[in-house]
């Protein structure tokens, strides 16, 4: 796609070639090169690193007066009227933890101006709208989805086709060696060939299982069973499975709304109706009314910092009525780091993972590059050179806490807790290393060293993030496989 | 766009990197071997670089068993070829033949017919203590516990020590290595079979009874010695660096030139005392005033503390198995004995069984300060900043050994905080450093 | 080569690992046992390289359990063995040992005298017909004709150790019968064994281990055997096993395995990285592990296995 | 220096966040898991008739949820299936999608051999009779399949049980992203193509 991201320095002056807009494929995971769409601008669609606007100085040339006064009067304009500070919106949302953006504004603006967040229903970049009006044929063209699937099961054809013709090889060495043996020309071998392992190497064991909760898991099983046969239909009761689980279940039961695809809902009242995108295409104009499913989700690192670290977001909370300040933010997404989040705010520890995994995100950004989410690719984060339309990502990160400082092993306890926290295996290790080396990633591996408690005084100025991030601090492994054959010379 | 990297997992099935196909990674067909000739072995012409053409690459291999003879044919063909290459005796020409004796007890004069007394201090039969033995009339190293009659052949160039007799003593590894690549004819001593005389019995020392003999003597594990050998197949000289005893306070090799912090790391402080304002305690970092260019505000971000390599600070202890225990010499590298030159790689020996876990920051921190600095240097370092990053300060490789199969990781200390990509050439603002940016700034 | 050794096949503890020292013994396990261990060790015949390796074969703990468990093999304290079996051996065995290797030397001297001659008018043939190809067309020249080397290209080594171990099996007589009388034999060559018994004798009887300790993958080890599975180590593949269907020399491993306990947390990034790293090189990332059940006591042979095969799904 | 708020009114629910709120019962982690999960299988991967099944696990203390619907063309099939679709001339898109059930999880959640194993327990071992819509040869091709499969699956020969694992990427530069693995009971032979 791009030119070898390992070879590039990246400068201004160099044009990367950009890569065609892949986002359309996201159906089948393969990137569909259209017949030639015009090819974005992507150098000055992505020109601003950051969402934050700059102002330059003028030149300030010794010897022309001239631009001194040019200097002079840019100040000046600035006192007059200055210039805007966007600010854009998102809000918390605390049953999944997560921060999304919905404004449309503020979605292209985050996306384009440093590559934050993703679109929830896209691989990057938001795209669902589109691809839907393409979907549903409101746009021209073949959707790229035609295209992938033509182009697709034309390489499932040809891989079938092997896989049939090595079976046949086969069926007819077997036949032949018959025929052989039939005639007594071929001896038998002496060695026997070892048998292929049985398949299913665990079903001798997966017997139903006779734990404790078995009668009800059979039940349930069944429940299931009925479910799924009767999905079939489209018209199926949803309630009566409803009630079903309910009442297997006892305790509080929640229900989404079976979507069909001919707006089936259930006249339930406690199912919820979730609005049909089809029936919203009110008038065949050209720009139908479609309701856009998907929100541009921030992670909460990229989330803090545009709000910490930039100012150019501000976040409501979960009843999106009130601004969240900086350090609650700190606080809240400090207690949503866990899976379920903590409910106290008085339980936080200086290694919640919030704190260590933000201190290496802040860390990366500050130095120019677009960190983005590895968990593809096994990792914590991608490093991009620039941002991902440009070029792969060069580096994937594995986060790991460090607990160098004596307290944390001044105690048994302590001992055994950051044994734990930084436990990993070698296995682990080798293993995103290799997937890593697949895609011709270089691993590293980051060190935050995590800080002992705090002093009282500090303590006290615990809403002082600054003062608490820059307690931690980070170390980069890089890590490659040596191969002693490669480096002989 | 994050699809680039999606489709490399698709296309993934042809090999990818060069780096990840390594043709000792998986059992190879000793059919191969039959393609070998006779001749060709007992000449001595040897397969020093497995990847070239005689060796064909792997991919011959089948999915899964099926009934057809055929396939049983192959694989009974290959486990003859297997069995075959294994069987394969270790001979010794008549006239070629490298004799060494098994010395128990560790370096010790040779037997003085005239005097059959050696006086006790001289014969070393004491309990071997580290350190340079006398009596020997030559520092002989106090682990070596075999010794070669009459060395010659390329091997005693990087092996061995020549006592004042003219014999030349052997660590176990190397006495090992040498006995199971069929080089050196190791015998039991007379002390030790009850035969008459002092010196080398007739009795030859087998494969076995070496491996028992040599493996567990004075920190020569099996691990160590799989490196070990597996390097010397290679071509690399092997030799056993100061940390190789667990007890031993490791002497760094790391001595160095005092470093003064660099220039980046002032100016990075310099940033920090400037911008450590309030902004930090709520935010933005950035600041709310007027931003004069997008490298401004990068700077002002720089408020997480990170490690910086260049800077000395106190050594610190090492903890096994993370410490270095061979100095590694690539082949090209010329090799003195007596004077070694500094090592290409420096090499640690971890158990996978016995330390199942990765280092911590602590352990690794200490294995890496235990090395010299190595900073990124040359033209293509300076030019291209990926490489340097994967290069890194300092580096150290891992050898994880899992049950016999070695796993070789590089350890670089890469220190990302000193490549301030913003100012390399993003698409913003006006820049330093000129020569990246032949049109200039583009105002 | 498909002969049956001695049982239980004595393997060598020394200094914490298991290892087998006997070609035929290693033979045995793999054709019949799907035991293959590590080769460890030089070959002698191309000590350069590291993709064909020799004696010995280190075993995993959990393969040495397999076959003490199975009643196969028995675990010798190999230090022990040699300090007493040396210091013990009589002067008769030793003497008649030597012997047998002198004897064995002067059998390989022979054979590759033998050979060298062969090879010798080999060469002179192929110069001859070399000389001829050349004259008809020399533009080839170059790529047509081989190195010197590659001659004796059905001299394989396989009809040198059949001919070795014929020797071997006690008739010096059958092989020298066939000798060119041209060859003057001299000196025998000298010959390091690959184990040392004999010498030594094989009562090891007071040199027993037990059953060595194995860590908590072994359920799931011994579970993927007994289905036919070939094990082998994983970590440098970034799992803790790899499991083949078959033999590794013909076959491709299936699954990158990873043993987890009953109750063990799970990273579920495990499952990721495992996954998708299987996928990439078209294998199965395989969890598993023992069942832990409260009621069942945990009676021995009676555990069962729980596995999972990961695959990425690709959307 | 004036500040100005592209949006001065706080911004609007997504799609998602109103999924989950508007459930008869108050969200819970696990709930809203499978809610996101049930949302990107509709929207991003065109799945249809999908239900949400809660699910008991051991050792905890609020059920988890299990999602099946049908995804728009089949999303496995076993090699030796596979061969033989190939013998009586069906394709992938000759079999009408079936129902397939996913585990929605978030990373992070505390998981296990034991949990993994229960969730596979309450899966149902049963064949689904399938309905022939289909007429004339492909109809009778699909019988053969069925058939097939039937015996398959009583000898797991084409796999044991399976469905996907669907976990959301939270924590650590969570991003939301749900990636989705095939899960399987028992050791099955990997896909080659």
């Amino acid at each position: 796609m791009a030119s070898d991201p390992s070879s590039i320095l990246p400068t201004a002056s160099v044009a990367p070639a950009p890569s065609p807009k892949a986002e359309s494929s996201r159906d089948n995971g393969r990137p569909a090169r259209q017949p030639r769409p015009p090819k974005p601008n992507y150098k000055h669609i992505y020109r601003f690193p950051l969402p934050l606007s700059v102002h330059p100085l003028p030149p300030l040339i010794p010897h022309n007066p001239l631009s001194i006064v040019s200097v002079i009067l840019s100040y000046m304009t600035f006192f007059i009227s200055s210039p805007s500070h966007e600010v854009y919106s998102a809000y918390f949302d605390s049953n999944t933890s997560s921060v999304h953006v919905t404004d449309e504004k503020a979605v292209r603006a985050l996306w384009e101006m440093g590559f934050f967040g993703k679109g929830n229903l896209s691989r990057s970049e938001p795209s669902w709208l589109e691809r839907e009006k393409k979907r549903r044929g409101l746009l021209g063209g073949n959707t790229s989805e035609d295209l992938t699937s033509a182009r697709r099961s034309e390489r499932r054809g040809l891989k079938l086709e092997r896989a049939r013709t090595e079976r046949k090889i086969i069926e007819e060495r077997l036949k032949a060696e018959a025929a052989a043996r039939a005639n007594g020309a071929v001896p038998l071998d002496s060695s026997s060939p070892s048998l292929p392992p049985s398949e299913n190497g665990a079903t001798g064991n997966t017997t139903p299982s006779t734990e404790k909760f078995s009668l009800r898991k059979a039940r349930q099983g069944k429940s299931l069973g009925s479910q799924h046969s009767e999905g079939q239909d489209q018209g199926y009761n949803a309630s009566d499975s409803v009630s079903e689980t309910k009442m297997i279940n006892g305790g509080k039961t929640v229900r989404f709304s079976p979507v069909v695809q001919e707006k089936e809902f259930v006249s339930e009242s406690t199912t919820l109706h979730l609005p049909d995108p089809s029936l919203n295409e009110n008038d065949a104009g050209e720009e139908p009314s479609l309701k856009n499913e998907e929100h541009l989700q921030l992670s909460n690192e990229e989330a803090f910092f545009l709000v910490y670290g930039l100012g150019a977001l501000q976040i409501f909370d979960d009843k999106r009525s009130t601004v969240i300040p900086a350090p609650s933010l700190f606080s809240l997404l400090r207690q949503h780091s866990y899976f379920p989040p903590r409910e106290s705010p008085t339980a936080l520890e200086l290694d919640d993972p919030f704190i260590i995994s933000y201190a290496v995100y802040h860390h990366f950004r500050s130095l120019g590059w677009i960190v983005r989410s590895g968990v593809k690719f096994g990792v914590d984060y991608l490093l991009y050179n620039r941002g991902p339309v440009f070029s792969h990502a060069e580096f994937a990160v594995v986060v790991i806490p460090s607990y160098d400082n004596p307290y944390w092993s001044e105690t048994e306890e302590r001992r055994d807790r950051s044994a734990r926290k930084q436990a990993r295996s070698w296995w682990w290790l080798h293993c995103v290393n290799r997937v890593q080396a697949q895609v011709k990633k270089s691993l590293v591996v980051c060190y935050v060293e995590v800080p002992p408690p705090l002093s009282d005084a500090q303590a006290n100025a615990e809403h002082d993030v600054g003062a608490l991030l820059a307690q931690y601090r980070v170390r980069e492994i890089s890590l490659r496989r040596w191969v002693p054959n490669r480096t002989r010379d | 766009m994050a699809d680039a990297d999606e489709a490399a997992i698709h296309s993934s099935s042809t090999p990818s990197t060069q780096e990840d196909t390594d043709l000792d990674d998986e059992t190879q067909d000793f059919r191969i071997l039959n393609n070998l000739t006779f001749a060709r072995i007992l000449t001595g012409t040897s397969l020093s670089d497995p990847s070239n053409a005689s060796l064909p690459r792997r991919g011959e291999k089948d999915f899964e068993p099926n009934p057809t003879l055929h396939q049983a044919d192959i694989l009974s063909a290959s486990r003859n070829a297997m069995h075959n290459a294994l069987a394969h005796p270790r001979l010794h020409f008549p006239k070629a033949r490298i004799i060494a004796v098994y010395s128990p007890d560790g370096p010790t004069p040779p037997p003085a017919p005239k005097n059959p007394e050696p006086s006790s201090q001289e014969t070393g039969s004491e309990t071997p203590a580290r350190g340079p033995k006398k009596g020997t009339g030559i520092v002989i190293h106090p682990d070596a516990c075999a010794y070669v009659i009459n060395p010659k052949g390329q091997h005693f160039k990087s092996l061995g020590q020549a006592d004042s007799w003219g014999r030349v003593w052997l660590l176990p590894e190397e006495a090992l290595y040498l006995l199971e690549r069929g080089t050196l004819d190791i015998r039991w001593p007379c002390s030790m079979t009850g035969e008459d005389g002092e010196g080398p019995s007739e009795l030859p020392m087998s494969l076995q009874a070496a491996y028992t003999c040599f493996i567990g003597r004075d920190g020569l594990t099996v691990e160590r010695f799989s490196v070990f050998s597996g390097l010397r197949r290679l071509g690399y000289v092997v030799s056993r660096a100061p940390g190789w005893y667990d007890s031993e306070e490791e002497v760094t090799g790391a001595v160095q030139a005092r470093q003064w912090p660099s220039i980046n790391g002032l100016f990075g402080k310099f940033w920090d005392w400037f911008y450590s304002s309030n902004s930090t305690a709520t935010g933005p970092v950035a600041g709310l005033g007027i931003h004069r260019s997008y490298n401004d505000i990068f700077r002002k971000l720089a408020i997480i503390p990170w490690y910086d390599p260049v800077t000395p600070k106190p050594p610190q202890r090492t903890t096994p198995p993370f410490r270095v225990v061979y100095h590694i010499y690539k082949p090209s590298t010329t090799f003195k004995k007596t004077a070694p030159p500094p090592p290409d790689f420096r090499v640690a020996v971890i158990n996978a069984q016995t330390q199942p876990t990765i280092p911590t920051l602590s352990q690794l921190g200490a294995l890496l300060e235990s090395t010299p600095l190595d900073p990124p240097r040359g033209e293509k370092m300076s030019r291209l900043l990926y490489m340097r990053l994967r290069h890194g300060y300092r580096n150290v490789v891992l050898a994880i050994v899992d049950h016999g199969v070695v796993s070789y990781l590089r350890m670089g200390d890469a220190a990302f905080g000193k490549e301030r990509i913003y100012d390399k050439g993003g698409l913003n603002g006006p820049k330093k450093g000129g020569h990246l940016h032949p049109k200039g700034n583009g105002r | 080569m498909n002969t049956t050794p001695t049982l239980p096949i004595p393997i060598s503890y020394i200094s914490g690992n298991y290892y087998i020292f006997s070609v035929d013994a290693a033979t045995y396990l793999r054709r019949e046992h799907h035991i293959c261990g590590v080769l460890i060790g030089t070959l002698p015949l191309i000590p350069q390289q590291n993709v064909f390796l020799g004696m010995p074969l280190e075993l995993m703990p959990e393969e040495a359990r397999l076959l003490v468990e199975k009643g196969v093999a028995c675990i010798v304290d190999e230090k022990k063995a040699h300090n007493d079996g040396i210091k013990s051996l009589l002067e008769e065995d030793r003497k008649r040992y030597i012997q047998d290797l002198e004897s064995q030397g002067l059998h390989a001297r022979r054979l590759q005298l033998q050979r060298q001659e062969q090879s010798r008018e080999e060469a002179l043939r192929k110069k001859e017909e070399k000389k001829a190809a050349k004259m008809k067309k020399s533009a080839e020249k170059q790529q047509q004709s081989p190195a010197a080397g590659d001659v004796a290209e059905e001299n394989s080594i396989v009809d040198f150790f059949a001919h070795n171990q014929q020797k071997e099996q006690g008739s010096g007589s059958g092989s020298s019968s066939s000798r060119p009388s041209s060859i003057m034999v001299d000196e025998p060559y000298g010959i390091t064994p690959t184990t040392s018994y004999p010498p030594l004798s094989e009562a090891f009887s007071d040199k027993l281990l037990p059953a060595p300790d194995v860590r908590s993958s072994y359920p799931l080890f011994a579970h993927l055997h007994s289905k036919g599975y070939f094990m082998s180590p994983g970590l440098r593949f970034g799992c803790q096993y790899m499991a083949y269907p078959g033999d590794p020399l013909r076959f491709h491993s299936h699954f990158l395995v990873s043993s987890v306990e009953w109750d063990e947390e799970i990273d579920l990034m495990d499952i990721v990285a495992g996954g998708r790293l299987g996928t990439g090189v078209k294998k199965g990332f395989l969890l598993g592990g023992a069942e832990r059940k409260a009621e069942v006591s945990e009676a021995e042979g009676n555990e069962s296995i729980r596995m999972f095969s990961i695959e990425w799904a690709g959307m | 220096m004036t500040v100005s708020n592209a949006a001065e009114s706080p911004p609007a629910p997504s799609s998602v966040s109103t999924l989950i709120s508007s459930t008869p019962t108050p969200a819970t982690p696990y709930s809203a898991t499978a809610a996101q999960v049930l949302h990107s299988l509709q929207h991003q991967h065109l799945w249809t008739s999908l239900e949400t099944h809660p699910l008991t696990i051991p050792n905890s203390e609020s059920p988890i949820y299990l999602i099946s619907g049908i995804p728009p063309h089949r999303v496995y099939t076993h090699p030796d299936e596979q061969l033989f679709m190939l013998e009586k001339g069906l394709r992938d898109e000759d079999i009408p999608p079936e129902r397939v059930f996913a585990l929605p999880l978030a990373q992070g959640q505390s998981w296990s051999l034991r949990r993994m194993a229960a969730v596979f327990d309450s899966l149902s071992d049963e064949d689904v009779e399938p309905e022939i819509s289909e007429e004339g040869e492909k109809a009778q091709k699909l019988t053969e399949y069925y058939e097939g499969r039937k015996v398959a699956r009583a000898t797991k020969e084409w796999g044991g049980k399976r469905m996907l694992l669907a976990m959301i990427d939270k924590g650590m530069g969570g991003d939301g992203t749900v990636v989705y693995y095939v899960i399987q009971e028992g050791a099955v032979k990997p896909r080659q193509n």
